[in-house]
């Protein structure tokens, strides 16, 4: 279990690769891996958006992840989960977030990938602020889970 | 005399604009009662979030010293 | 949008970031990837498993991968979609199969990803034998999807 | 006469011991009468599954001159 929260752009394939390879006692255990990545869009409700200020609460946003986690781990049957999250200045298609579980069967890392999205969107704090060409503006709420 | 640190963060931060205050009340306190004495008793906003100790707690929660309590808007990660 | 089925080892995180730098056109207008990764665990149904081999209809099993992206594409808002599959033979912890979906919004990044891997199990022209310890055996049924 | 490719595939091309059959039959046929022809009316289990010409389909589908025939187990991949 990992939770990383960082003002340093990084690149979801390279970090998921660099994780898996340090699950030696787990290897040949997993037989599914489901990944969500967030990525930063240049636009949002209709509106160019030239770059994004991600602010959140150090210490708390920690603290949420890694609880987060390992209610993921206690609640379906998976081995391993990663969640990295970048804050600070953004460019449009940074990767924002990574989310990822390994389990023996893929239902439950479906289920458990999709929970650690939703819960990480609707509780962690964290806030979006949007440069746009005119102006800045915060995120007053995510895109619904369902959309 | 208690110590109470107050945290705020994103939109609300730009609102009452300042990020952080020491508070030194008299006596015990909810939730409620910090944001009232940091903010001139400027109501509390509905939707707004707030934490003890860096976990969620309700607006009527007692404030212990030394506590750190944060007010927020609603989250927008991911 | 990429099929590809291989009798070559391959890591899925490396093909995954190559593919997506490929879609420079789409770059910035994704918000949302889900991928699924499935791989050879060492043991089923409690036995011990040496190997795979995996058997395939070539022509069919790519022509069925190829049109089950494309109904992808069609009933969900996706932008893209990768699917890699290996087969012939296999050892525990390697990458079987690879699906991913690319996506403005999450929901419909996630739900493409489940179709596709729901999909590829339940039609795709694969068979598994499991090499075990004591001879080897057809596998006669996939996890189903609840588990 | 027609000539007709048949495959088999995984176990049921074990069951029957061979991958592949060229049919020369006489006239129309379903895949039905495709595979008791291939297999020597040994009778179609009924979980296998049949396609013509890479597409799935049901064993009452007519045959035509230069199709290729395939009969499989339940699918296992992933």
């Amino acid at each position: 279990m990992k939770v990383v929260v960082t003002p340093d752009e990084f690149n979801a394939w390279t970090e998921l690769q660099a994780y898996e390879t340090t699950l030696t006692a787990q290897r040949g255990q997993w037989g599914a891996v489901s990944t969500f990545i967030g990525t930063m869009r240049n636009f949002n409700e209709g509106d160019a958006v030239n770059a994004m200020f991600l602010e959140h609460y150090p210490g708390m946003t920690e603290k949420y992840l890694q609880a987060l986690s390992q209610t993921a781990l206690q609640r379906w049957e998976i081995l391993d989960t990663l969640v990295i999250h970048r804050v600070g200045h953004i460019q449009p298609s940074d990767t924002i977030v990574l989310v990822a579980a390994w389990a023996s069967h893929r239902a439950s890392a479906f289920e458990a990938c999709r929970f650690l999205i939703e819960e990480l969107k609707t509780k962690a704090p964290f806030w979006k602020k949007e440069i746009l060409i005119e102006g800045e503006r915060w995120v007053e709420k995510n895109t619904p889970a369902t959309v | 005399m208690m110590t109470i640190k107050v945290k705020f963060f994103a939109s609300l931060r730009e609102e009452v604009e300042r990020s952080e205050v020491d508070l030194k009340p008299q006596g015990e306190m909810t939730v409620a009662q910090v944001w009232a004495l940091a903010c001139q008793d400027m109501p509390l906003p509905e939707h707004i979030l707030s934490a003890v100790n860096l976990e969620y707690v309700s607006a009527d929660t007692a404030v212990k010293d030394g506590d750190e309590v944060a007010f927020f808007p609603p989250v927008t990660g991911g």
